[in-house]
Order: structure tokens, then C-alpha cells, then sequence
């Protein structure tokens, strides 16, 4: 890992917006020490707030956006660590420690980038979408369980990103699953990758349908993590040829091949 | 006031008693870009072993009220490795540096503790004697006294470098394994190490971790620490002591200071806040300005019972 | 879904398996304003001795992270003020009471056992052999598979009514302690007590607390109760177990019912919330449903290692 | 212990006033089930906020006032607990268990009341002159380092309560303590009662001069607390005859006599 860029820094809670199916998205003003410009996407930044000690740990968020001094995260509730960050209040301090991780292979010229997440999966790939250079080819492939889900849509829309989107109750989009929308991309006859980003069992259907294609995947992985930076060893996923690679520092992004699922 | 946070222990020179503990500060330079670890008063590295070790299944780490289970289960690429890779850029950071470490049986903390004597720049090494999470080279070895003197004599044997022993909570009788140790030639005693616990996740009736077993680190622990480090203090066996568990203030540090800590280390308060361990030695030069203290050695084992 | 909370212990029942622990809840009626005892599996009460007991001098509490240090001391008027005084409204609540008991030697904890055998309304004795806070009747029973033994046996002469043995976790080998127990004739294991701790102001350089040390209590313990309750359940040793240690919500309660726990004690909570067990009482009912078991009873020690 | 009208409620932050200091006076809406007009001068509630485990135990805080369903009480930051408590906002629930403990007794007709309170041992006293009913002879004697430590003037003046000030260093009302002032008004001439909040150091003072005139005296105490209802018996003090006395339910208010201090 080159570490050279990271900064720990404290932030304020800019805005803290609820997108609706228990996600908010937070603006967070962070202190010069942390080059916003230097953030690429796939990248996460660990956030803490100012409570004592439980939880104890930051918690690992993909930067959703940046702009100058800024970063945006998008926080789906599960426990109790993203409950307390999604209450925060405009003004609140948190801390936060990034970048960090390896991010998405930078897009290629004549090679077309289909991105498949679902749910929270779906910031670091916004990013990536939001940062392809003009005239690179990107298609966004977002899936939810419902409309509400798709908590990012008005901002597809409004960033003119190409992007289609299916809900298994057939409420947004197509009906059916972001794999049946991928599989459905696949014949695209010119070169092409996927960069997915979502729960393990979508990763894993993904890859193995980009196996099958012969087509080239990336996936991010979310794991426990304690450090973020490679100290503890507590994010540890299995590589195909034995020992372990750490989310953290030598992912979260991986090639497909690289970590056992 | 000036305080002298400078600290000398068994002929080495720690610029301040704060330390980072093993296991949780990597090889001291993962975080150069957040700390330098010339500012700290020592690197204490992850364990090491003479040879490369995996480490456990996953999930390896959980959060636990007020802190966390982990069971890394040592891993590490091994000691040459260490020396090769780690070691020329940690001299060249002018990091203080002690070498943590620990083997599967006997043979194999001597024929580590041997290699590290050899390699320039440690400057004191810490027999692992209390991992909880692994089978061999573990526990074991901390929890019967004179399984433990007989590795530290061992160890003893094959180094002049100054020999720090740390010790697992996990026993009922914290003092009798301190003694064995100091009585078999330890310079100095390290606690503790992390207390063994266990985590279930109810919806899959799984445990949390890949190991079951994991050790518990983190603020939970510092009253079972404090108790410890006291215990050992009074019990007057004239080594100094390096206290540790669950600090993450000056005040806390300064906990240990009082208790009978010549040194500390701080582990997992890293985690949450990389740069703990410089704001942890900013409040305890400040925490000397209020106690008066001109050094910060004059406050060890102040405690008034 | 309705589901059946209630379990039965060496022939006792108990509606839910969720009880006080002891010393966290009095003698049962001093919170009725705010939760009627007949609602609670049970009641354990207080410590009991032969004799009135002074405790320990203030302060006797400090919070620490996620936990508090307590050095009551054991201070209780009693067992004939207990039977006088304590059972007759306890036994008209409704209350199924289990009476905690100690002494200051096994004289006094085999009289205190007697004299509780003889009191209407006592449905089993816990016996404390784990009380880190006072020099006899305390934790040295508790630390060597012997002495505990003897003890339990001793007790176990003088009464019918089923007799559970509450350990402490200061210990290397819990299940050796649980084994000497079982051998001598205990119905039931509670564990676990608190953890040996001390805390230190730092102002004054004096211990938080007036006796020193004090026991560790709260969530901050939860993974060292739940990592004892699965080694003894493990162990197979035949008896039901009574998980306690920083119960806080249903699925911690949980949790000890899968590692092998058939009752669950709730302490410290308590203090946070007096309603705190009725409310762990709903989540767990809940939890049961979530994973389709009927009966609380069918969850014990299914955890899957 | 007469637990009969203790309750435990969940509560609202209706106010959080700023009262310089680091004193803040919340103002709390708490469920029926309390019924605040039980409430007598000197009990106390625990309070508890939000938070996770750290801090775990509720804090002990004397009821300032009360009106229908509500209650006041004044939060004087000293640590972390109260820090915590002092910076909730409006809005923000909270726990509630009281009335609690053994109040002061009620006024005397025909013998008058010197309440002698520093800081943030004032409220029980506010709340025992508040009220005095019609024609009791009550006097509040306030003292403070300096004038800023007078939080509770304003609400002095405007309940139209007979008042007396000091600071130690002179920059409101008498320069000296609250012993000074006491000591002055013991020369009157009829029946008096002192009742004291305040420092141990202070309480002792009091103690020992009322104890020189041969006039009675209540003292309220402070200890740590765990339950505040007798079942921890965390919060003992030495009584003179050897045994304890619970502050929580013996006190908080005791006869001078009848503690160590
Ligand atoms: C590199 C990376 C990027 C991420 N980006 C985002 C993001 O942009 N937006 C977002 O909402 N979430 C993101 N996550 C997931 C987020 O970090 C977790 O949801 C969060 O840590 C859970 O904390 P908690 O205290 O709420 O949950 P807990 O109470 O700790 O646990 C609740 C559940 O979540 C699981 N869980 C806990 N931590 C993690 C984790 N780190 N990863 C996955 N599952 C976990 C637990 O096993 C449990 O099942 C990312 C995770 C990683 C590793
Ligand atoms: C019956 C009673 C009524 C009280 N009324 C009020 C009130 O109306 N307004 C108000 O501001 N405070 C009041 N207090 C004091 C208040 O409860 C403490 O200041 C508070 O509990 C401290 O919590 P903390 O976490 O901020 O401090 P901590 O971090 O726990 O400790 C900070 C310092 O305060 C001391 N301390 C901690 N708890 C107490 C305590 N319960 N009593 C005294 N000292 C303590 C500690 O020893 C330490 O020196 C009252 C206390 C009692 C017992
Ligand atoms: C993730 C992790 C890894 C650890 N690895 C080691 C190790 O390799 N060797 C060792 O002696 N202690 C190890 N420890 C224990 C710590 O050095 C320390 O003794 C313990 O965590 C208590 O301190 P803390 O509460 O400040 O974390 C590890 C702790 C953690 C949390
Ligand atoms: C204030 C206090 C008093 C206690 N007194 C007793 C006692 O008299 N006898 C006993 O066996 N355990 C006693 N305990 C231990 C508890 O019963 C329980 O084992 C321990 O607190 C762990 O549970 P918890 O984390 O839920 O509190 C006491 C605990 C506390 C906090
Ligand atoms: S999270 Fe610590 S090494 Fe990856
Ligand atoms: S605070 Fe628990 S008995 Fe008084």
C-alpha cells in the first residue's frame, strides 16, 4: 500500500440527507491534510464519531463523492456503528482517516466498463461512472429489491450517466436481479469489464458469470475491519493459492480471480 | 515546566513511556504519513516467528462492548523476513524498536530468540508467553509457572539483549507466573496480553469468530490490567514493569504510571484513532505539569493504599 | 407463534429464564414500584451470611468502560433477618426466590446453607464462591478445585433443596473448578461472577475504591462470561448452567442460551434500567420466534462450532 | 424506603438552557406515569441518556422544579457523564427514574428555613424556598467564587424569594463564603433550622457551626450511585454509631448527625 496520501483528520457533518430505505447521504467538511482531489474511486475512508467507547472502531465507507474539502459517503443503517453515524447532526465532528485501498482500475480507452451493484454496493461505482474521462464507455447497472431501494437514481439522472436499473418486485426498472441485467449486457460484442460492488452472493454470481463470458471482473469486498491500514490483519480474505489477502490495503478491490468468495 | 517523559529501562532509552503495543501498530511504519514513529518512546513489533505463519480462519476480529475480539492468530511472514524487510527502514525511521515474538514449542522461541539477538537495531526483545488464539507457542506457556520460567531461561540463554516476558490475564495467580519469570532471568515483565473470549452471532448460531476463541482487548479490560500490574508491582520482584490494556487517555496511562508501570503500550485505541498514542503522551506530560512531577519516573508506583 | 419461555431446574420451574443476579436487585421488592418479581424467572437475592455483615468502606462503586468496579463487600443483615424480614412478602409476591449465600469460613457457609434449607420458599441455594471482594468467605474458594469442592460437599450434606455453585472467573482452568463442583454434588453452575479489577484517581494518586479492589461487572465482561459458560458446557459435565456476565438485550441473553446456558442472571443492567430484565424478557421471546423455536429450552448449547 | 410513587419514564428534552458556569438547566417532559407533583424538595431522579454502554450507569441530579408532566433540573458539567447529559438537545429522550430518596423536611410554621447552597448544590434549596407556603420564613443564602457561579439569581428575583449572596471574591453580593453568611444570620433571635447543599468541605462547615448554636441541621449529600433505590448499596456513608446509611434512600438528605462526613 502506499500510504503516502492518507491523512487522519477530524470533519464536520456538512448534511446529513436520508435517501430513504434506511440510507442517508453525508457531506463531510474535511480538514486540508486530506486531499479530497487525490481520492479515486473504489477508495473508502474509515469515520468515527464523538462518541466514547462503544463502538470503539471507525466503520469503512466507500467515498461517494468529492469536492473540494469534501467528501460524501452514502450510510446504509445495519448495527449499531452506522445507526449513530447516520444520526449525526449538521455541525456534529466526526473523524475521518483516508483514503485508502486500492480503487477500480482507472476506465481504458475502447474497453466498456459495466458497473453492477445493488444497494450500498453502489457508491464506489457512482464515483467511478461520475469520473470516466468523456467518451469512455460506461454503463451503470443498479438493482434493488424495490424502487425504494435505488437511492441514487435522481443523481444517475442528474450527473447524465448511462445506467438501467431492475427491482426483484418489478417496482423500478425490469424485474429480476442486477445478474439477469449483467447477463443480459454480456453479449455486448466489443471489449469490455465488469466492476461490481454489492453483497457476497451477488459478487459471487457475478464473477462467475464474467468467468463463464470470459470477461474481465473486479469486485470490492466488504469485510470487518479494525485499522483500514493494514495493521491488524483483521480483514483477511482467502486467495485461491493459499494465505491471505487484507481488504483493506491490498483490495478492497480485487480482481475476481484473486480471493476465494 | 519541562517534564522529562524520558524513560530508561535495563540500559535502553524510551524518549517517552509510550509505546505501541503488539499486533496493532503493524511493523511501526504502515502509518508513517499519520505518526512518526521516532515520536513515539518505542515500536513494539506484531509478533514474530522463526518461521512465516498463516494466522486463523476468518472473521478475525469483532467489537465487543467498550472492545473488541481478535483472533489473528499471529500471523506473520518470520524473522528473516522481519530483519530483511522491516528492519533497515525502522533503523532508518530512528525507531526504538522491541522485537515481539514466540514459537510453536521451545525449539522454536529459542532458535527466534537467538535470530533476533543478532539483528541491529532491536533493541530489546517480548516473549510472547499469552496468545490466546493459537494451539502452540500460546497460552499454555503463560498459564503454568514453571512452563514459563523454563522458556524464559531458554531464551535467556541465547540473548544479552534485554528480555521483556508478557504475560496473559488468563490465571488465577497473576504474581506466581511474574515471579517464575523474573526468578528464570527476565529484565521485564509486559502486561497483559488479552483476556480470552468468545462472541456468537444469534441469527446463524455461529461464532463471530473464525476461531471461536479470540482475545479481548480494549478498554473493557484496563481494570483487570490496573489489577494486575498493581498485584505484580507489590509483590516487589525488582523489574520494572510495561502496563498495558485498554489505555486510550493520559489519564489512563497515568493509571498504569501509578500502578507500578515504568512503560506502557497502547493497542487498540490505535485502531480508532491512529494517532492515539501522540495525543496519549501529550496529556501525560500535561498530567505531570498538574502532579508536579519534573520526571515522569518520579511517579511510578505512587499509588497510595 | 407462541413460544414457551418457561424451564425447568432440578425440579424447580422457572416462568422465564431470565433472573436477577445476585446483589443487583436486592431482596426483590425494592424496585415493585416499577416491576413486579413474579414476572422475572426468579429472584436471587442479596448475598446471605450466617451473621450481619458490615461490607466494605465507601466508595464502593466506580464506573470504567462499559463495566463498573463494585467492593460492597457483602454487606447484608443476615440469614435470620432474611427469613423474617425478606421472605414473607417475597413469598406472597409471588416470587420464585433463589438465596445467594457465603460465609466467612465453611463453618459459616455450611450453617447458612442449613438455615436456608429450612425456609419456605426458597426454591435453591446459589452458593457464592466467588466474591473477589472480601478476604474470607471469597474468591479463594473458588480458585481451587479442592477447597470448592469441599465446600459444596460440606453444603450439600445439609440440604435437599438444589444447590448451584456460583463461580469466579479468576481462574486458569474454569472447567477444573466446575468438575470439583459436580463431583461434589452440585445441581447447577452459575457463572460467572465478576472480574478482579482496580481503578485508579489519578488526582489524588488513591484507589477509586475504598477496599481497592473491586469486581468487574457490565457488557465490557460479556465475552469472558460467554467464553466460560461454552468451555464448561462443553466439558459435558451434566448439569445445567446459569449464564451471567453483561446481559444487556435479549440477544445477549441469547447468546449465553446457545453457548449452553439454560437460565440467564441480568446484573448490572439493572442499574442502567430497573426494567431492563422485562425488556430482555420480550426480546428474547422475540429472538425464539425469529428462529422458529417453541421452546426457549430447545436453543440451549445449539451453537454450531 | 417508600418506593411507592417512583416511576421510570422515558423523557423528552424540551429546553437546554445555558447558564454559564458550564451549568445548563434541562428541562425534560417525562410520561404521566411520573407524577411530578409528588415530587418533594430534595429528592433527586437518575437520569440517563441515549448512549451506549460508556457511560452505563444514569446520573443522580436534585429536581430543580416541576410543572405539570414536567421537570427541571440543573446539570452542572463535571465529567463525562455530565457532559453528555448537558449536551443533549431538544428533542432528544432520555431516562427518568424518580422521585427518589428522603426530602427535606417541610417547612416549620413559626421556625425559619436558612438554605445554605453553593453552585450546583443550589436546586433542592431553589425548590424548598419555591415552595415555602405563605408566610414561612425562608432564606436562601447563595454562594459562589465569583458572580458567574450564581447561576440561579435571575429565578431568585423573579420567584420573589428572600435571598442573600456571596462570592469569595467579592464581585457579587458579600465577599467571603456561604459560612460567612450563615454564620451572620445565625444571630437571629427566634427558632431556625439550617438546611445545606453544597461541597463535603462545605457541608462540614455548616455542620460544625450549627452544631456550635445548637441549631438543627439537614444535610443533602453527593455520592456515586449506581441504582438510587437501595439495591447496590453503592452509595454508603458512615453513620456516627458505626453501620452505613444509604444515600439513596436513607438521604439524600440526612441530619447532620446522623453521617460522618
Ligand atoms: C471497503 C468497505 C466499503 C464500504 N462502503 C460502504 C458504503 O459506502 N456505505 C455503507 O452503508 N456501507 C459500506 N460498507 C459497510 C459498512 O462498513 C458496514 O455496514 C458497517 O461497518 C456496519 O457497522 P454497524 O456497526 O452498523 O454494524 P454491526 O452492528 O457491526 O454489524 C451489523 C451487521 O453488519 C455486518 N458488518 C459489520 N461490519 C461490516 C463491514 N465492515 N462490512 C460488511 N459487513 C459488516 C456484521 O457482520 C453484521 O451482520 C463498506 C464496508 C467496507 C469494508
Ligand atoms: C442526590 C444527588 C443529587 C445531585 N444533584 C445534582 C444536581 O442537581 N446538579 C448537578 O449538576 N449535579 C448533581 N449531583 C452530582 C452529579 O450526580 C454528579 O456530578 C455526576 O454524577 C457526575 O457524573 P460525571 O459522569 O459527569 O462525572 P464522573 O466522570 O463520573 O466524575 C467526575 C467527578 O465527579 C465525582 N462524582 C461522580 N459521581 C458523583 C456523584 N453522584 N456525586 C458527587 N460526585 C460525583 C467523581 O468522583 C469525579 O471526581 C447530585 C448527586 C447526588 C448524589
Ligand atoms: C489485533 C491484535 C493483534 C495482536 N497481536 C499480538 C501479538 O502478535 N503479540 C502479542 O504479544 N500481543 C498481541 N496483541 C495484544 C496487544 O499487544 C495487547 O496486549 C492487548 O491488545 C491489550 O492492549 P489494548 O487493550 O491497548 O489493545 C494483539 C492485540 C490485537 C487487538
Ligand atoms: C453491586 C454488585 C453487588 C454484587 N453482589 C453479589 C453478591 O452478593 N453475591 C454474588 O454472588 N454476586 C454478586 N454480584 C455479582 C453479580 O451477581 C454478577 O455475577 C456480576 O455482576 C456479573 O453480571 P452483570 O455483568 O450482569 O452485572 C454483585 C454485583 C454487583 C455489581
Ligand atoms: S482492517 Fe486492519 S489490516 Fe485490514
Ligand atoms: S445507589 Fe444503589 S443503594 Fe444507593
Amino acid at each position: 500500500m502506499s500510504t503516502t496520501n492518507v491523512a487522519f483528520v477530524s470533519a464536520q457533518v456538512l448534511a446529513n440527507e436520508d435517501l430513504g430505505a434506511d440510507c442517508r447521504l453525508l457531506r463531510l467538511a474535511v480538514e486540508p491534510e486530506l486531499d479530497t482531489s487525490a481520492v479515486r474511486p473504489g477508495q473508502f475512508v474509515m469515520v468515527r464519531g464523538p462518541w466514547a467507547h462503544h463502538p470503539m472502531l471507525p466503520r469503512p465507507f466507500s467515498v461517494l463523492d468529492t469536492a473540494d474539502g469534501q467528501l460524501e459517503i452514502l450510510v446504509k443503517v445495519v448495527g449499531r456503528g452506522t445507526t449513530l453515524i447516520a444520526g449525526l447532526h449538521r455541525g456534529a465532528s466526526v473523524t475521518v482517516l483516508g483514503p485508502l485501498g486500492r480503487p477500480f482500475p482507472p476506465p481504458t480507452p475502447g474497453v466498456r466498463d459495466l458497473l453492477a451493484g445493488g444497494g450500498a454496493g453502489i457508491p464506489p461505482l457512482y464515483l467511478h461512472a461520475l469520473r470516466a474521462p468523456a467518451g469512455s464507455a460506461v454503463e451503470l447497472l443498479y438493482g434493488g429489491r424495490s424502487a425504494a431501494d435505488l437511492v441514487l437514481v435522481d443523481r444517475f439522472a442528474a450527473a447524465r450517466l448511462s445506467w438501467h436499473c431492475c427491482t426483484e418486485d418489478g417496482s423500478a426498472g425490469s424485474k429480476g436481479r442486477v445478474t439477469d441485467l449483467l447477463e443480459a449486457q454480456l453479449d455486448f460484442p466489443g471489449d469490455q469489464r465488469v466492476l461490481a460492488c454489492g453483497p457476497t452472493p451477488m459478487l459471487k454470481a457475478v464473477a462467475s458469470l464474467c468467468e463463464a463470458r470470459g470477461v474481465a471482473c473486479w469486485i470490492s469486498l466488504e469485510t470487518e475491519m479494525a485499522c483500514g491500514i493494514g495493521i491488524c490483519r483483521g480483514c483477511s480474505v482467502a486467495h485461491p493459492e493459499g494465505g491471505w489477502r487484507c481488504t483493506c490495503t491490498d483490495g478492497p478491490v480485487f480482481e475476481a480471480g484473486e480471493v476465494v468468495l | 515546566m519541562t517534564v522529562d517523559l524520558a524513560m530508561e529501562l535495563c540500559g535502553v532509552r524510551f524518549a517517552t513511556p509510550v509505546l505501541s503495543a503488539s499486533g496493532t501498530f503493524g511493523y511501526g511504519l504502515e502509518t508513517a504519513a499519520v505518526l512518526d514513529p521516532a515520536d513515539l518512546g518505542g515500536v513494539v513489533t506484531k509478533g514474530i516467528s522463526p518461521l512465516p505463519r498463516k494466522g486463523n480462519p476468518p472473521p478475525r476480529i469483532c467489537e465487543t462492548a467498550a472492545g473488541m475480539l481478535n483472533s489473528i492468530g499471529l500471523e506473520n511472514p518470520g524473522v528473516e523476513w522481519f530483519a530483511d524487510e522491516k528492519m533497515p527502514p525502522l533503523r532508518a525511521a530512528g525507531a526504538t524498536v522491541v522485537a515481539n515474538f514466540f514459537g510453536d514449542d521451545p525449539d522454536e522461541y529459542v532458535s527466534c530468540a537467538a535470530a533476533l539477538d543478532k539483528i541491529d537495531g532491536v533493541a530489546a526483545l517480548e516473549l510472547n508467553i499469552s496468545c490466546p488464539n493459537v494451539a502452540h507457542g500460546g497460552m499454555q506457556y503463560g498459564t503454568d509457572p514453571r512452563l514459563a520460567g523454563r522458556l524464559v531461561s531458554a531464551c535467556r540463554a541465547v540473548t544479552t539483549k534485554p528480555l521483556w516476558a508478557k504475560l496473559t490475564p488468563n490465571v488465577t495467580d497473576i504474581v506466581a507466573v511474574a515471579r517464575a519469570c523474573v526468578e528464570a532471568g527476565a529484565d521485564a515483565l509486559s502486561l497483559i496480553n488479552t483476556l480470552s473470549g468468545i462472541g456468537i452471532n444469534v441469527r446463524t448460531r455461529r461464532p463471530r469468530l473464525g476461531n471461536l476463541f479470540g482475545g479481548l482487548s480494549g478498554p473493557a479490560i484496563k481494570p483487570v490490567a490496573l489489577r494486575m500490574v498493581h498485584q505484580v508491582y507489590a509483590a516487589g520482584l525488582g523489574v520494572p514493569l510495561v502496563g498495558i490494556g485498554g489505555i486510550t487517555t493520559g489519564e489512563d496511562a497515568l493509571e498504569f504510571i501509578l500502578a507500578g508501570a515504568s512503560l506502557v503500550q497502547v493497542g487498540t485505541a490505535t485502531f480508532s484513532e491512529p494517532t492515539a498514542m501522540l495525543r496519549i503522551t501529550d496529556e501525560l506530560r500535561q498530567w505531570c505539569r498538574e502532579l508536579g512531577a519534573e520526571r515522569v519516573g518520579d511517579l511510578v508506583g505512587t499509588l497510595k493504599v
